[in-house]
């Protein structure tokens, strides 16, 4: 599971360098973090308030700089 | 009250009573003086009733500070003080340095920079009292066994003050220089180290009145001060917008002034959750009031009112306007009045053995001047606010906007009149219930004492 | 659950950390400052003008770099606004430029220690402030064009603006002065400007630090101010 | 691998961590937005400074906080299994990563201030070198926190909470590598 999650974060990060665009670069970055959050932070295991927290502020985090820029 | 050097606490605290009514008494001046009410400009010109207004309240809150040393020390160290007699002797010595002080500010006499207007020679005596002083409660806790964390953050935060107050010593013709060391003092003073003092003092209120157990106490303590350092110290930065410093602050002080208002919010959830969690079985209700206010107010006036003109894009044009009077009125009044008035009421009735709080006054004092100090900071906030839109954004000459912004000053006036109210009785309450030359009740046992760690919290009483 | 040497930890190597970031800030920062501030321009004058500044606590009115008190003008860009004459009366004898407006403490200065505050002002306004004060933005293209003005003497756009507005921009201390060439010939003009009080005895108008030059210039421009009804017939 | 849902008192990580976590969230949040604002409000001046920023330099600095925060997870889940020993093998391999992260940093760092990009050279550079300057604070403290947990753990009562809470503050580091790494060197 820590492997294949591995696997994916480095396949994301070569996607966006090779796409090139901010905004899907972006959103490679959000995947990327609440993959690295629910897998590495194990948020996976915590109580689900944890885990909604953390993926909606990613979320919003992310809408924001796709709005603002 | 549990030793008799506690005692010397009494003396500062009514220092702090006198030097509050005077300070009042200089703000109506500055009031009137705004509506063009200005006959004692002759005798008080209005740097003068300025730099008094704010000197006479750094000097009470640090006489409020050295006051709650004085009363928390020996009980937190389970010891009498070091030196009692020498407590008195620093306590005359700063009385006698901040009215010299005043009276140099009536005659001229001045360093002349914004908060620091003291003049250099009184600077070296303010070090050396404060210096007497660090070592009164330095060797205090030093010689104790019993080595509280709050006592410590208490300690370590008074040193730092008076560390931090030596940047604004050092000597520099370039302004931009001097304004910079300046905030090194005033910024990471009230904002900082002061910050220490307050959690320090806050704890130890709500570990005696809500009684719950001093380590949950104690741990969030740090946890609130990491928090406020945190954005605190590099917060510094928004100072730095305007002054000659590099454009980079913009973006430092922009970023970690939006944190600001988290850790003051951190700092009220902690005092109203332990209050919650404590019951609230202490008869001394007024003090925990006044604790409970104090969170809140900072939170208010530092927080929230602060992060209204802290981004640089506001700042631009708030920048040097009444808006920034409206923001300190409440943010010192939340932060360190308050309490520094929270750790007087909880004193006094242990120092006296008279239950001040059971007064109605008590009451009055904290509800009346809580709405009289809001009313003040929504008459500053207007006129603020008009001042920004007129001189800043619509480019009238400074003089006009002036005349537009009177009828807030009436306001002011009027609100500050209620402010003084609550204060009055306040010290009223003082005077009546607190004179020292009065037979003193034998001292009383405090009522509920802090519960032993394991014991349930609602079983006390 | 948190422990307290956890959380103690936590407090001290955040301070630690920030503590760090800030001195390296602060180090950068002074790396910068002396041309930001044009350090080099710190001349014996201007020290003295700050002294000066300091020890009679004009802050305690005034805001520089908008550090003070609120109750009189900011001065950071005095110099460029109102130019030394100005400054030269005003400091004088402050109840000459604003009579019966808002007091300031006439403190007596020689000539030289004035010329040492004008010196400071001058120093200071031209400190790079990162765009501080902001121009108005507000109705800014209204007075932008009155600004553009090419006839507005420098005399009338740091003096006499002060008190009179022309063209809906200026102070209300004094009439405003539209279509003023209207009402006075420029003799009348002239000899006003000159001597306000021998005119018309107990007038607020002030006597202005003017040399000939700037009388004559001024005296042009005020009487070429016709209201445009009039200019039609 | 089963393990039951955690109570809403106790986040993987500890309390104080998560505390810790959640404000340089909102602190990089923050931060985040300068950057888009310095980004949009300045194009030319954002575009010509990314030109002096190397893509390839950004990959391998993300792939190395990548595979050093994957390190740090596997560690993390020996503490299932109450592998201390095994778990603190994997917590230095993590720091050893964190540390070439530095070092890459660093150089780069160093590189650009030697071409005459300072602090004050423009909107951009002041953006670049504190947000990443910053960042860089944070893998240090990372690092520095796998290292004690992992070297000196007879300091600690609950060394389980120890372990996973400096993993989980160095997960922090690449969350927010993530977005700092596109909004710096994806080009317009």
């Amino acid at each position: 599971m820590r492997a294949a999650t591995w696997a994916l974060l480095v396949g994301l990060t070569c996607a966006s360098v090779a796409s090139g665009r901010l905004w899907l670069a972006l959103v490679l970055a959000a995947l990327k973090a609440v993959a690295v959050g629910l897998e590495f932070m194990e948020l996976r295991h915590a109580a689900r308030v944890h885990r909604w927290a953390f993926t909606g502020f990613v979320g919003l985090l992310t809408a924001g700089l796709l709005l603002a820029l | 009250m549990k030793f008799q050097s506690q005692k010397v606490a009494w003396g500062f605290f009514a220092t702090c009573m006198l030097l509050l009514s005077l300070q009042l008494v200089y703000g109506f001046i500055m009031g009137f003086a705004r509506v063009g009410m200005d006959g004692l400009h002759e005798w008080i010109p209005f740097n003068a009733a300025r730099a008094t207004h704010t000197n006479l309240l750094v000097m009470w809150l640090l006489a409020g500070f050295m006051g709650a040393a004085y009363w928390i020390i020996p009980d937190e160290c389970d010891r009498e003080l070091a030196w009692p007699k020498l407590a008195w002797v620093q306590l005359i010595a700063l009385v006698v340095t901040g009215v010299t002080a005043i009276i140099g500010f009536h005659l001229n006499w001045w360093e002349g920079r914004k908060f620091l207007e003291i003049p250099r020679p009184l600077d070296f005596l303010v070090v050396i009292d404060v210096l007497l002083f660090i070592g009164n409660i330095g060797w205090t806790v030093w010689k104790s066994e019993k080595k509280s964390t709050t006592s410590m953050v208490l300690f370590f935060g008074l040193l730092a003050a008076a560390l931090l107050y030596l940047p604004g010593m050092i000597p520099t013709d370039n302004q931009t220089v001097d304004s910079f060391w300046r905030w090194w003092v005033v910024h990471l003073w009230v904002e900082g180290v002061w910050e220490l003092i307050m959690g320090a003092i806050l704890s130890y209120l709500l570990i005696k009145l809500t009684g719950v157990d001093r380590e949950i106490i104690e741990k969030w303590l740090y946890v609130i001060v990491g928090f406020t350092f945190l954005s605190g110290v590099l917060g510094t930065g928004h100072h730095y917008y305007f002054i000659g410093t590099p454009r980079y602050w913009l973006m430092v002080g922009g970023v970690f002034s939006a944190l600001e208002p988290l850790a003051f919010l951190g700092m009220a959830i902690y005092a109203f959750a332990m209050a919650k969690k404590g019951g609230r079985t202490h008869p001394n209700r007024v003090a925990l009031l006044w604790t409970i206010g104090c969170a809140l107010m900072s939170f208010v006036g530092a927080g929230f009112l602060g992060f209204a003109h802290t981004l640089p894009q506001v700042n631009m044009y708030t920048h040097g306007t009444l808006v920034t009077a409206m923001h300190g009125h409440m943010a010192f009044w939340g932060a360190y009045a308050m309490l520094v008035l929270a750790i007087i009421a909880y004193a006094m009735p242990l120092l006296t053995g008279r239950k001040v709080y059971e007064q109605a006054s008590a009451g009055f004092a904290f509800w009346t001047s809580n709405i009289g100090m809001t009313a003040m900071t929504l008459a500053f906030a207007v006129a603020g606010v008009s001042q920004v839109v007129l001189e800043r954004r619509a480019g009238m000459e400074f003089l006009t906007v002036q005349k537009e912004l009177e009828v807030h000053f009436w306001g002011l006036i009027l609100a500050a009149s209620l402010f003084s109210c609550g204060i009055i009785a306040f010290v009223w309450d003082f005077i009546r219930y607190g004179m020292p030359n009065a037979p003193l009740k034998q001292a009383t046992p405090e009522p509920p004492a802090e519960v032993p760690p394991g014991a349930p919290a609602v079983a006390r009483g | 659950m948190l422990s307290k040497s956890a959380a103690k930890a936590f407090f001290l190597g955040g301070t630690a950390v920030t503590a760090s970031v800030f001195l390296a800030l602060t180090w950068d920062t002074f790396q910068q400052i002396p041309e930001r501030t044009r350090a080099s321009a710190l001349t014996e004058p201007v020290k003295r003008g700050k002294d000066l500044w300091e020890r009679n606590n004009c802050m305690g009115c005034h805001t520089l770099f908008g550090e003070g008190a609120y109750y009189a003008p900011e001065l950071t860009k005095v110099y460029e606004r109102r130019g030394p004459a100005f400054i030269r009366a005003q400091i004088k004898d402050p109840q000459a430029m604003y009579p019966g407006e808002r007091k300031m403490t006439n403190y007596h200065f020689k000539d030289e220690e004035i010329e040492d505050l004008i010196a400071f002002f001058e120093w200071v306004g031209k400190v790079d402030l990162n765009g501080f004060p902001a121009k108005p933005t507000l109705g800014a293209a209204a007075q932008q064009a009155v600004a553009n003005a090419p006839t507005r003497p420098q005399v009338f756009t740091q003096i006499c603006v002060t008190c009179h507005a022309l063209g809906g921009a200026g102070g209300t201390v004094g009439p405003a002065l539209d279509g003023v060439g209207d009402r006075f010939d420029s003799a009348y003009l002239e000899r006003w400007l000159k001597d306000p009080a021998g005119v018309k005895p107990g007038t607020t108008m002030p006597k202005l630090p003017l040399d000939d030059a700037q009388l004559g210039e001024l005296v042009t421009f005020l009487s070429s101010q016709k209201t445009k009804k009039e200019v039609a017939q | 691998m089963t393990m039951k849902a955690r109570a809403l008192d106790d986040p993987p990580g500890g309390v104080l961590l998560w505390l810790i976590v959640g404000l340089e969230l909102v602190t990089f949040a923050i931060v985040f937005a300068l950057v888009a604002g310095v980004r949009r409000a300045q194009p030319d001046e954002f575009a010509a400074g990314q030109g002096a920023l190397s893509p390839a330099l950004g990959l391998t600095l993300t792939l190395l906080l990548i595979t050093s925060g994957a390190l740090a997870a596997q560690g993390v889940h020996r503490l299932r299994q109450t592998r201390l020993d095994d778990t603190r093998r994997w917590l230095l391999a993590a720091a050893g990563v964190g540390a070439a992260f530095l070092v890459v940093k660093a150089v780069d760092c160093s590189a650009h201030l030697g071409a005459g990009h300072r602090l004050g050279s423009s909107d951009f550079w002041d953006a670049y070198l504190l947000a990443t300057g910053f960042h860089f604070v944070h893998v240090v403290v990372g690092v520095a926190l796998l290292l004690f947990v992992s070297l000196r753990r007879a300091v600690f009562d609950d060394v389980e909470t120890a372990y996973a809470g400096a993993a989980l503050f160095w997960h922090l580091c690449d969350v927010v590598w993530f977005f700092l790494f596109p909004l710096f060197f994806v080009r317009a």
